[in-house]
């Protein structure tokens, strides 16, 4: 399983260049790429035209979109946009058969207020039903995501397993 | 003291890949006037810096750890999926058919989306709807180097993928994700090549994806793809220049395009199965009512690397390997600094202590997870565990200044005790603007070198062994 | 419960249900000191009468061990009395093995700090009165905790401390070498003008008489600012007990005169840190003794600007020349100083680098002479020189994106350029790293919001300790509140430059819940070793 | 004592509850814990028990005096005159002098009956005649030997302030801003704290773990804190790496992060903050 490594340091930079290739940038490499996904997507296309006037948050709301579709597996994903809070929204479902939940997507960098959060959780029903819960997800400027829950009321954690306290 | 002591960083129990060095350039007293270095090529897309060069993305990552696989949890390693089965002499990615009808979603969507009527659509689809004919491909296969080449890149790295009697539907292990087929790394050309269906008159999707398979295709895939080890080059280490002597044998497919993403579809029985080999009869040996199609991928998706603003920049103005483009025209270093700064208003600081950190060795990535700016790891998260949870502050030479991130004790003593938690220590970085420091010469990066940087350790000291503290945890 | 109580006082009772009777009294001679155990504790409430029931246990020997009283023999409490107007509590009976860390005498007479005899209270070893009458805990801590002295939350820091063990001190910032004294490493247990009012002093000698004069004088002046208030209040008649409790205060003038004879009868031990036109003791109020920061004496000189003979150089001389006599106090005289001996003690010994080490710092500074260079080699002229040198810099600079290269501000370094990591790591090293002592002399205290409070010294030191020479504290602590503003970066270097080489700790509170911070000045090491 | 109003008293502007009966009527007729700041009587020297004063929130002081189970109290009772301290003092003294002769009164005793046990445990081993005549002897002559020095007193420290005779009128204060400025912060913190009790939670500093409140399900003596409260003004920002941080020790420590505002017509919002564990 291990491989064994033999790049040295010099040859790792000049491997990607055959000497007979020179560009007018010289080094820069000059090569056709095919056109980024990303903004050819559907979605990406269809979350900037909603122009919510926070283009971070739409770039994070779709880096969120795909990891829950292509890498998570999610089913049934879809997105909105929420003009009153300037957001978009996803929805999905874990797995097949499993409840919808609402996943946020948020820059890692913003600050946010419990009422904002309130909103997105919509007022608790009254007393009995259960409460309603939602994904934060946040996205630092290099694309790394973090999902955190948030539930409206007291939520007990789940017992420690069975590893005495300490 | 007053002075915290240095600990050492944690290695970490296992390490699966090899040091490839500190930077994505070369060091070298002696190699003089020839040498010929490469300048790697990012955009900037919606605030963003984006590498989608496969092989500049595998050096970037592969030497000093800079950027994050879009599609990754760090190293750019995405597979559309982690089950690989073979198919004839070939390993295709298995996706389930929800996926492939959400790919295929995109795709009407996108066509939709220039106002094609729902007939033109399907047409337009039809290709890719339309299963692959294995008996044509196994036969191009057999009837071009090509095939083989390309074919045997898949069992390099797993013999029992390779095997034609493998198990079905074979997970992969979740210690070393297979590597994919090379897919990933090869991309259509654009749009300037010639190609019959080029025009999207004729074919709606040629925006987004070539249809003519073309000879660079092949060319590329070699240059970064390894055949010994079906892995990127920087990663398993082979040298490029005996690989590409030895895999020259070269005669193009006339069906089979590596432009393509080929991917076999989980569907249910009484979908018309056109590969229903003896090959495909081993395979279903589950006796399950599932059967794979071999499709077409309708939208692509694939591995971008995304750079932080502060490790574009580095790479731009620390190490000058970097170019940066914006709407197709690259970036100067002031243009950067600017862009820079509007997007994240804290962007001068935490590049300072970004650079700082890079300059002493160190590899600083995101700290998001633990909520702070960057963890520091020694060499790369392969090797070790991150030692430092790094907060970054500015201050002037009063040494105050409004807080970036302005500290409670109580939101200082959760921080310190997450840190604590898994085993980092909670750094401050204080950069110290001189007082004479104008706007004007913040405008630029030469500010950079007036400008100080505070290293403080924060730690929860325990007065006694046998403290209540262990009570609550 | 109170069997006396009953004559009389039975309205009262209410307050005095904690007493105890004699016979409670004695049979809690015999009672034990072992804590029970706490058992491990359930996850969710769940209504059993097996967890109802390991609940009710819980809180009887919790209540238990809540209720108990203190309950000494007389004959091993020491007896002390409090002096609200010096703030300290004086000793009647003879000291117990606590003296070995705690109080300072003064006069012939033993004292303690308001915080330690509240301590000593709480556990058991001293009986505080008052107006004769013992006082209880709660009385100490009503009575001895203000402004005045320390705070509760300073004091809820010094007894969670002090019950783990560890010695401490209040804090005096006269007691901090200066950083030259470091450079010097003078201990700094020598007697110092500055440290005059010290509050911990043995008295002998005739410069510590002068600390109990200061004492007097602070005493005196509570005492009159007490008098004055009192003199306006006709109808309250404390005068007279206090009074009784006053040392004769003695005449300032002679006072003074002992200031000049002990200043001149130790001039040698002191001519460097004193000088004449700073006042040798600023007279002090009672108030706030903690807090009060007495004033440094300032050198006239910056040390850290005058150089000293390098001892260490290879190059040795045998002998330092003679001090210029001019730069001497009167009556002093130094000849030249023979070395040698010195240079014994100095590990003068090469670096001695593992064979990995040499073979690392090799690669790293392999850098070649230019005429080791075959190309230069080559070069038969000046011209020829100059010509390979521009054929190399076009090869360099060839290929550079003109975005990056023929702009105002260019990169670093260009890829290759660098030798080896280490010279790279060099070429883009150009922030450079702050200590936390840079610049902390020249920050003025605007406010005395941060204050350390006190030196702490480690548990296993107590035997060899000794209040009149205390050594190097293990930390200095500074306590605030958890609701408080945490330190910015000034603060932190203040309180570094106040407390020298010994780190400052924040001992933050949280209603009665104490967690300690730390935050030290730290450099990571660059990482060559690619 | 049992249902009257618990003494706090102020030292400085902290609340502080000295006597015995207070502490335990604060927790278990209140659910008031507070905590524990003073050494433990029975083993001073160490921090993991400790014992009185317990140090009450300024919010869980504000309840006990809100529900009318707590009045607050001066710390310092204005001192007593000089002929009424005379009077104490010789009170004092007399009491004492009683003491010290109760006790010897009960050491005597305790001794006689020691020697009778002894006495009666030979005589029943049948031990040879006249073996208990020393003892006998002893014990006749007990009262004339015995001695007990002054010394050997067992006299109380008293922990609450205890007074014979005089207890001066303890002034009671209650200042409408008592115990701390009505910012917005402490309003919230309030509200939280009342409501959390009234749904019947233990509630506990949480400075430590970076919140407000460790709110317990039960009694915090049997029961592990579920939850770390952290109290916000509705409307207030907070770094999103703050609350990231949060929730990851949360996790960390198996305890749910407790978003707490005021809402509306007095009521408090919450909302559970948990790390998803999705890596």
């Amino acid at each position: 399983m291990d491989v064994e490594v033999t790049v040295t340091s010099e040859e790792g930079c000049a491997a990607g260049e055959p000497e007979s290739e020179e560009s007018p940038r010289g080094a820069e490499r000059q090569r056709d790429l095919p056109a980024n996904w990303i903004l050819q997507h559907p979605k990406y296309q269809e979350l900037m035209s909603l122009e919510l006037g926070d283009s971070a948050q739409v770039y994070a709301a779709f880096l969120a979109y795909v990891d829950l579709t292509e890498v998570r597996q999610w089913q049934d994903v879809s997105c909105r946009g929420s003009s009153e809070l300037q957001l978009v929204l996803l929805e999905g479902r874990e797995r097949e058969g499993q409840p919808t939940q609402l996943v946020v997507p948020v820059p890692a960098q913003r600050s946010i207020s419990h009422s904002w959060i309130q909103t997105l959780l919509g007022s608790p029903g009254p007393g009995g039903a259960s409460p309603a819960s939602m994904l934060l997800c946040a996205v630092a400027p290099d694309s790394s995501l973090v999902y955190h829950r948030l539930t409206a009321g007291l939520l007990t954690p789940s017992p420690p397993e069975d590893i005495a306290d300490q | 003291m007053t002075e915290a002591v240095f600990q050492a960083p944690k290695r970490r129990a296992r390490v699966y890949e090899s040091y490839a060095g500190p930077f994505p350039v070369t060091v070298s007293a002696d190699k003089g006037q020839n040498k010929e270095c490469r300048i790697y090529r990012a955009e900037i897309v919606n605030q963003h810096v984006l590498v989608r060069d496969p092989e500049d993305i595998q050096a970037l990552y592969g030497k000093g750890y800079f950027g994050k696989g879009i599609l990754s949890r760090s190293r750019p390693e995405y597979n559309i999926s982690d089950k690989w089965q073979n198919l004839g002499s070939r390993s295709l990615p298995v996706i389930s058919s929800s996926k492939y009808q959400l790919h295929l979603n995109w795709a009407q969507d996108i066509l939709r989306e220039q106002g094609l009527d729902e007939e033109s659509i399907h047409q337009a689809l039809e290709k890719y709807t339309h299963p692959v004919d294995l008996a044509e491909a196994n036969r191009a296969a057999l009837g071009n180097g090509l095939e083989q080449t390309t074919g045997s890149t898949s069992q390099g790295n797993n013999g029992a993928l390779g095997a034609p009697a493998s198990p079905a539907g074979r997970s992969s292990d979740s210690r070393q994700p297979d590597r994919p087929e090379c897919e990933a790394a090869s991309w259509s050309p654009e749009k300037k090549k010639p190609r019959r269906q080029g025009d999207p008159c004729y074919d709606p999707l040629a925006d987004s994806y070539s249809d003519e398979p073309v000879e660079g295709d092949r060319e590329d895939l070699r240059l970064v793809k390894c055949d010994k080890h079906d892995d990127w080059l920087v990663h398993c280490g082979c040298r490029l220049k005996d690989r590409v002597m030895e895999t020259r044998p070269d005669t193009r497919s006339p069906s089979f395009s590596p432009g393509y993403e080929y991917v076999l579809v989980r569907e249910e029985e009484e979908e018309e199965i056109q590969c229903a080999g003896e090959n495909e009869n081993s395979l279903s040996s589950s006796q399950t009512t599932e059967r794979f199609v071999w499709r077409i991928n309708p939208f692509r998706i694939i591995e971008y690397l995304q750079l932080s603003l502060e490790e574009a920049f580095f790479l731009v103005y620390a190490l000058g390997c970097l170019s940066i483009y914006h709407n197709g025209d690259p970036l100067t270093i002031l243009n950067l600094w600017e862009i820079f700064s509007s997007i994240q208003p804290s962007f001068q600081t935490s590049y300072v202590a970004y650079h700082y950190f890079r300059s002493k060795g160190w590899v600083p990535k995101i700290g998001m997870k633990y909520g702070t700016d960057f963890l520091l790891y020694r060499k790369g998260p392969p090797f070790y565990h991150a030692s430092y949870s790094v907060v970054v502050e500015k201050a002037d030479e009063t040494f105050q200044g409004s807080a970036l991130r302005p500290f409670s004790w109580r939101s200082l003593a959760a921080l310190n005790r997450i840190t604590g938690n898994v085993s980092k220590e909670l750094l401050l970085c204080y950069v110290i603007r001189p007082l004479d420091m104008t706007e004007e010469d913040m405008s630029t990066p030469d500010c950079l070198k007036r400008i100080k940087v505070q290293e403080i350790i924060v730690s929860r000291w325990i007065s006694s062994r046998d403290h209540t503290e262990q009570e609550e945890i | 419960m109170a069997d006396l109580e009953s004559e009389g006082v039975s309205k009262k009772a209410v307050f005095c249900s904690e007493l105890l009777c004699p016979t409670e009294l004695f049979s809690a001679r015999s009672r034990s000191h072992k804590i029970p155990a706490r058992g491990q504790k359930d996850f969710l409430p769940d209504a059993s009468e097996k967890q109802k029931e390991r609940l009710r246990r819980s809180l009887d020997e919790h209540w238990a061990l809540i209720e108990e009283e203190r309950v000494e023999r007389l004959g091993s409490l020491v007896k002390a009395e409090w002096i609200p107007t010096g703030n300290v509590v004086e000793l009647k009976s003879p000291a117990g093995k606590f003296w070995q860390t705690m109080g300072f005498s003064e006069q012939g007479k033993q004292f303690l700090l308001p915080e330690e005899a509240l301590h000593l209270l709480e556990c058991g070893n001293v009986q505080v009165f008052y107006r004769d009458l013992p006082l209880s805990v709660q009385e100490g801590y009503e009575m001895f905790l203000s402004s005045d002295t320390i705070t509760l939350q300073q004091y809820q820091v010094f007894s969670h401390l002090k019950r783990l063990g560890y010695i401490v001190n209040r804090f005096d910032p006269s007691s901090v070498p200066s950083p030259y004294e470091r450079q010097l490493n003078l201990s700094f247990q020598r007697e110092k003008p500055a440290r005059q009012h010290l509050k911990r002093k043995r008295s002998h000698g005739a410069s510590s008489s002068k600390v109990v004069s200061c004492r007097h004088e602070e005493i005196q002046q509570s005492l009159v600012t007490k008098n004055q208030k009192n003199g306006q209040d006709p109808g309250r008649t404390v005068l007279g007990s206090e009074e009784k409790l006053m040392p004769d205060p003695p005449a300032p003038a002679v006072e003074i005169q002992m200031e000049a004879e002990s200043v001149s009868a130790a001039p040698q031990r002191s001519w460097w840190v004193s000088h004449p036109d700073e006042p040798p003791c600023p007279p002090e109020g009672t108030e706030d003794r903690l807090g009060s920061s007495s004033h440094l004496p300032r050198p006239k000189w910056d040390f850290s600007k005058i150089s000293f003979p390098d001892l260490g150089s290879s190059g040795w001389l045998p002998s330092l020349p003679a001090p210029n006599p001019a730069l001497l106090p009167p009556g002093l005289s130094a000849g030249t100083c023979d070395i040698t001996p010195w240079l014994g003690r100095l590990n003068l010994k090469p670096e001695r680098l593992s064979q990995r080490e040499r073979e690392q710092e090799r690669v790293r500074c392999h850098r070649r002479g230019v005429n080791e260079d075959r190309e230069v080699q080559r070069c038969s002229s000046w011209k020829e020189y100059r010509e390979l040198l521009e054929r190399r810099r076009q090869g360099r600079t060839k290929g550079r994106p003109a975005h990056l290269w023929e702009e105002a501000v260019r990169p670093l370094t260009a890829p290759g350029d660098a030798s080896c990591t280490g010279d790279l790591l060099e070429r883009i090293g150009i922030i450079k790293p702050s200590r936390l002592c840079d610049g902390a002399s020249n920050l003025s205290d605007k406010s005395d919001q941060w204050k350390i409070a006190f030196d702490v010294y480690q548990p296993g030191t107590v035997a060899e300790f000794k209040k009149t020479n205390p050594g190097k504290p293990y930390s200095r602590m500074c306590v605030c509140s958890f609701d408080g503003p945490v330190p910015d970066l000034q603060v932190l270097k203040r309180l570094a430059h106040e407390s020298g080489d010994i780190p400052v700790m924040f001992a933050v509170v949280d209603s009665g819940d104490i967690s300690f911070f730390t935050f030290k000045d730290f450099q990571l090491p660059t990482d060559v070793w690619h | 004592t049992g249902t009257a109003a618990a003494r706090v008293y102020l030292c400085g502007s902290t609340p502080l509850l000295w006597r015995a009966a207070d502490v335990r009527g604060a927790r278990e007729r209140a659910g008031v814990v507070g905590t524990l700041i003073g050494s433990l009587a029975r083993q001073p020297r160490q921090n993991l028990r400790l014992g009185r004063p317990a140090q009450l929130l300024p919010e869980e002081a504000r309840l006990l005096r809100d529900t009318g189970r707590a009045v607050l109290v001066t710390a310092a009772p204005p001192e007593a005159e000089d002929g009424v301290r005379a009077e104490e003092v010789e009170r004092y003294r007399e009491r004492l002098q009683h003491s010290f002769l109760e006790q010897k009164k009960i050491a005597l005793e305790d001794r006689k009956q020691v020697l009778q046990r002894v006495m009666n445990q030979k005589q029943k081993d049948g031990a040879a005649a006249g073996a208990e005549q020393p003892l006998r002897d002893r014990l006749s002559s007990l009262e004339s030997s015995f001695t007990f020095p002054e010394a050997a007193t067992a006299v109380q420290l008293c922990t609450a302030r205890a007074r014979l005779g005089y207890e001066p009128e303890e002034r009671l204060l209650m200042p409408a801003d008592w115990p701390q400025p009505r910012d917005e912060r402490t309003e919230a913190r309030y509200r939280v704290y009342r409501d959390l009790r009234r749904r019947g939670y233990y509630v506990t500093p949480a400075g430590k773990f970076g919140g407000d409140y460790l709110v317990y399900p039960g009694d915090p003596l049997r029961f592990h804190a579920h939850f770390i409260a952290v109290c916000l003004p509705p409307e207030a920002g907070t770094p999103l790496s703050d609350l990231l941080a949060l929730s990851r020790l949360g996790s960390n420590v198996k305890k749910t992060v407790l978003l707490c505002s005021p809402g509306e017509s007095g009521g408090v919002v919450y909302t559970s903050l948990q790390w998803s564990g999705m890596v």
